[in-house]
């Protein structure tokens, strides 16, 4: 065990696959030398070689269709977008290439073995374009995993699951928690499991879902709740493609009640699509419908984050509403 | 720390000096005249009899297999067809040039190359038929080939794509220490789009040894090369990414194969990219949705119909003494019938049985896919007739 | 009124806009002399000229950086993509550029005059990339308009009055209907509104909800449960984003059942956020779970198309199965 | 229907030449020797005396403004910074070739032409503090300026989105008769963006009267242009569009200037783009959130140092007897104390009031988003200490 914050743990998983499998490539802008804005590839050129670890061009579309290349060839590409903000000019690569790349070739070629990371989320001051959460325009691609830790340890086990896994992942970073608080990390090699969602703490009166950096806000807005005698089920989604719907519905079914948080905007984030297929699995279970608690249908505003971000109060409010009902 | 010089190159200048076209020359190369005759100023590249009669016969086989399938597209019995009439050489004399272990991505009007390393006539029909004998699984629509065991990437229908994915390609063989390149086909049309330039860009400084093969054929559906680009060609734009260059008379297959032969040679040795421009006509309409009488004139496609490559080898085959005239016959003969022969064949094999609708999303099936696909089988036993060419297999 | 089929009515309203206003332009891939490979442009190059009817190269994101640039002028650019499974590589400046250009610059810059149209949607034998319906991608989008006509009367109405709106609109065009029938089209100028969903049918059993070439399906599993007795209220929600949660929330409190249909993916389409909103909206009156028929959560298949196809008969059972409950 | 031949402009050769690097000369046009006199085989462009200085006085401005929000930033005052010096000359001097109508499209470190165009230290201010008072509503990080009156678009940080887009704006600013330009900079970074590709190429093909002004650098944020590209800069570009180029030393002022000057007046009366490559150095960090030392040599960034763009054209202003460093010393102090007060001044003000949230997402506030707000509302009135920039205006 080795104390480490997000960043320590997403290097550290980087240098133990890139030790074991040199077929592994890490890339993306200023990714090199420098080790990334955030440093999250600090050392790996100096360690693996300018071949293994390099700085592209400043293209997305590029960085994700030589990925895509690299990845139906064998080799494993480990491709960094700066921000999640800036993943867009990449969509059609991921979308239209990545994700059908091996049901169009009858599973001939794929893109099984790239792993795309990149931060995402606000709370940063970032405003329009460092803060977005663009996970929901992904999780309508039949064809991608799309995974979220929430924490460190969670960090460095799911990513190793991600880019040993044999389809495309992408993998999010709450780029809030980057250096928010270090814990322990196993120095060895783990793998946490893909599509399986968590169970942060058991409860009985109300489930509570959410991913990433908003696992802390639902802690928060639980532990609110307790002093009212409201016993929260805190859930990690971690995988948002393919979703756990299973342990959701299972816990739903015995709590009730569902509220889903997401940092980005409500209107086609993924809680609707949670929303929609909980409805279905647990209609009689349901005391009352189920709250989603989001960003603000609009861009992301910085002079007013705090009071764009579903935090904590809102989330509380939205228990008692829902508790109420 | 290395100390850095982005000028390094630069010289100075006190008068404004205004870079335009014409500054530079980007001349075509032709080894082969109209007429099948070698210009006396060229060298025919090194070519044994087998490997020309190759050429030759495939792009023979092509016209006929194109002509067929317009054919068999205008009677119904598929969707959709693409020839690549008039161009047959940019695609075979390039293919020609390469080793077996080169990956070819191509566009989608190479099917020379495809013929070239070795698609059988069933092979491409099983495609276009997307019956269960397709390797790609009956998923895209017709002429979107693709077949792992001869280097030959899957087609996709969004353009340019495959560009910075070729550079991707040729890294990864130069990073496992292979002796190949990736070759990448596109029209002067996809060369706008942005995906080129990413992939050009990334190719030159992340030293790839990849051949980028644009065939300039003058047309993008309806649109004009004309309102495609302002600059001279696609191969005036290999400067600006400082990859080398090599424009070629792509009617010519003979200067296809060499520039194409060369290209290799460099993209190895320098590890390295190259651009090779082939200027050549689309004489095809763009697919068989297309009608070009709306947008050009006969006398302009009669005047490429003269540029025939066909034609042209064959006379410097003659030249050789190379050309079997009754042979060639009787291989034209044989493939119109193979063809309607394969068409027959491959319209009645199944389509892919219906689990194949859910396989290949992911490496294994989820959960959520399985759902999909008992609540859909459930569905078709209740109402076979809807779905016919499924309903009969279902268990 | 004049006979036109939908191809028709798109045309007549270019032609109705361009000579009112010297404003709108119309460009894209071979929209120019050829009038576009589908021909919704055909002759307008030839009665406005070259500069206000053109084709471009082919770059869709230079086609909508481009266009972006020409609304925030105050040009009325109406840009067309050529197939909606072609728009991908114009994500970055619909979504980043597009639908935030008012808010970040304060509202003293807009692409308010922009429209997008492009063609969408299967049943053509066109396999993974000339059937795809993209419209969930876009409806995460704040900023965006959405709007999808299901016949040539209302293509032509919605069309204006999307070129004229001040914001952007991706107006998605059903290509299957595009040849697929005429009907009654006024010559003269109208508009239809925007936001406002439409009522189709009324009954009092089921609300089926769809848009675009899926509201003939809808009528004719209609038709077939109308055998059973029962009575189907069909909605055509006509504009995905914003989208008129009011009407169809009334309806669903008078029927109590709802069914949402969309080619599009299941997961993540925007079915879901009908869903999530109209549970959290009707929960009291809700009688069986909102129901989805949707595409698979697969690329769009060729040789597998019709089973993928959410049609009647798969719509018509989803009906019983709601109504049994 | 006419006739379209895409080899017009080809010519033929018989042997194999390889295009590539070095084949084509781009120097740098230079106008002001470092000693700051003219170079003997230049000629200085006209500029009056009112003229130059305050273009002279622009970039000490900027560079004061610069150092003071490092500073600020460092005290936590703002929460970002992005400064640009070292690369005066390059904004300032083109902005002062442009007319008051040309629009301006910016990366973000072009600050020198807001302030050229008249932006006041008190209107800096509002948008990097998020105040009411911003034009842009307080909705972007510090330094994405954007106004209207001043034909300044609104920054947006996604990289070279703006290029395709100033293709757009020069093409309705023609179709509209207007006798304006668009001038769009960018990085040699963002050059590497697709759309980068798209809009220069729309450009040159729809004739759209632009200007596309590259910044080289050097730098994009730590990686350097040797890993940027390989060709020969920016310029070598040009060629490729068709478009007409232009290279000029970034960190001279009057170079830049007349270089902009001319591809102003190719751009209106030949209705076509101009590409202008300003060659130059960031000396400043990419950021406040930077730091190059991890990345670069002390000595490289001295030798830069030493060509510094303000001295050069101060030595030029007193050659000419126009400089009065009495009056530039007071300038720099009432600068300093400027920015100070404004400093203190702008952060006093409120931010926007909270139905500016939901403001300008579309043209009209939707139902949801009034509903939205509502909510909101009513939350923070519930908690006003959580949300106090907020809570104490709302009714
Ligand atoms: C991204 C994308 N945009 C548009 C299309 C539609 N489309 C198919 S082929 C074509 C023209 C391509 O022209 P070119 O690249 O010159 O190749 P050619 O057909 O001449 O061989 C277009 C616009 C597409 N397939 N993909
Ligand atoms: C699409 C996009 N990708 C990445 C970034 C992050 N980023 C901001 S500035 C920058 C470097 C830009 O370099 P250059 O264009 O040379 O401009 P300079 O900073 O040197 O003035 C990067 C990578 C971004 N803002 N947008
Ligand atoms: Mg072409
Ligand atoms: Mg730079």
């Amino acid at each position: 065990m080795a104390k480490m914050n997000l960043l320590q743990a997403i290097n550290n998983a980087l240098i133990t696959v890139m030790e074991q499998d040199e077929r592994v490539m890490v890339f993306g802008e200023d990714v090199g030398h420098f080790g990334g804005v955030f440093r999250a590839t600090s050392n790996l050129q100096q360690q693996f070689g300018k071949g293994r670890c390099f700085n592209t061009p400043l293209t997305e579309q590029g960085i994700i269709g030589f990925a895509n290349g690299l990845a139906s060839q064998g080799s494993v590409p480990v491709a960094e977008i700066q921000f999640g903000d800036y993943i867009f000019p990449a969509f059609d690569q991921i979308v239209n290439e990545t994700a059908k790349f091996r049901y169009r070739s009858g599973g001939q070629f794929s893109c099984g073995t790239l792993t795309i990371r990149t931060p995402y989320g606000g709370g940063i001051a970032g405003g329009l374009y460092h803060s977005q959460s663009p996970e929901a325009f992904f999780a309508h691609c039949p064809g991608l995993k799309i995974v979220v830790p929430r924490n460190p340890y969670q960090a460095k086990g799911l990513l190793l699951a991600s880019i040993r896994d044999d389809n495309p992942v992408l993998f999010m970073e709450p780029k809030r928690l980057y250096r928010a608080s270090v814990s322990d990390v196993p120095e060895e090699d783990y793998e946490l499991p893909l599509g399986k969602a968590d169970i942060v703490q058991e409860g009985k009166d109300i489930t509570l879902l959410g991913w990433g950096a908003q696992i802390e806000i639902l802690q928060k807005a639980a532990e609110m709740a307790l002093e009212d005698g409201v016993s929260c089920e805190i859930i990690d989604l971690r995988s948002i493609l393919p979703w756990d719907a299973e342990t959701v519905a299972e816990s739903v079914m015995k709590t009730g009640r569902l509220l889903i948080n997401h940092e980005a905007p409500q209107t086609g984030g993924f809680a609707s699509e949670i929303a929609a297929t909980i409805q279905e699995k647990c209609f009689l279970y349901l005391e009352s419908p189920i709250a989603r608690v989001c960003g603000l249908d609009t861009p992301y505003p910085l002079a007013h984050e705090k009071e764009y971000m579903p935090d904590q109060y809102k989330t509380y409010e939205a228990i008692k509403r829902t508790l109420k009902y | 720390m290395q100390d850095r010089n982005h000028l390094a190159r630069v010289s100075t200048t006190h008068k404004v000096h205004v870079i335009e076209n014409g500054l530079i020359d980007i001349p075509m190369l032709q080894i082969l005249q109209p007429d099948g005759s070698v210009h006396k100023e060229a060298v025919a590249p090194e070519l044994d009899q087998d490997t020309a009669t190759k050429m030759y016969n495939t792009m023979a086989y092509i016209r006929v297999l194109d002509e067929r399938m317009v054919a068999a597209q205008r009677q119904g019995r598929i969707s959709f067809y693409l020839a690549s009439t008039g161009e047959e050489a940019a695609a075979v004399g390039s293919a020609a040039a390469l080793s077996d272990d080169d990956m070819i991505m191509s566009q989608y009007r190479e099917q020379g190359a495809l013929a070239y390393r070795g698609y059988t006539t069933e092979q491409f029909m099983n495609q276009m038929f997307s019956n269960e004998k397709d390797p790609n699984k009956g998923r895209q629509m017709p002429i979107h080939y693709g077949d792992k065991p001869l280097n030959f990437m899957t087609i996709s229908s969004p353009l340019g794509t495959q560009i910075p994915q070729a550079s991707g390609y040729a890294y990864g063989q130069k990073m496992a220490g292979k002796d190949a390149v990736t070759i990448c086909y596109f029209g002067e049309g996809a060369a706008s789009e942005g995906d080129f330039h990413a992939g050009l860009n990334m190719a030159a400084v992340l030293n790839c040894p990849a051949i980028f093969f644009c065939r300039n054929n003058g047309y993008a559906i309806s649109t004009p090369a004309d309102e495609q680009f302002a600059g001279d060609g696609i191969a005036s734009r290999g400067l600006g990414y400082g990859i080398k260059t090599i424009r070629v008379d792509g009617n010519d297959i003979l200067a296809v194969y060499a520039a194409t032969k060369l290209a290799r040679e460099i993209a190895l040795k320098d590890e390295c990219p190259v651009l090779i421009e082939a200027m050549t006509y689309r004489l095809a309409a763009h697919s068989t949705s297309d009608d070009p009488t709306g947008y050009r004139s006969r006398e302009e496609e009669d005047k490429w119909r003269a540029k025939d490559p066909i034609q042209r080898m064959e006379k410097w085959l003659e030249s050789k003494g190379w050309f079997d005239e009754k042979a060639a016959q009787k291989l034209l003969d044989k493939t119109r019938q193979d063809v309607l022969a394969a068409v027959k064949q491959a319209e009645k094999i199944d389509v892919p049985p219906i689990e194949d609708i859910v396989n290949d999303v992911y490496s294994e099936v989820p959960w959520h896919l399985k759902d999909q696909l008992e609540q859909l089988k459930s569905h078709i036993r209740q109402y076979p007739d809807v779905y016919p060419k499924t309903s009969g297999r279902i268990k």
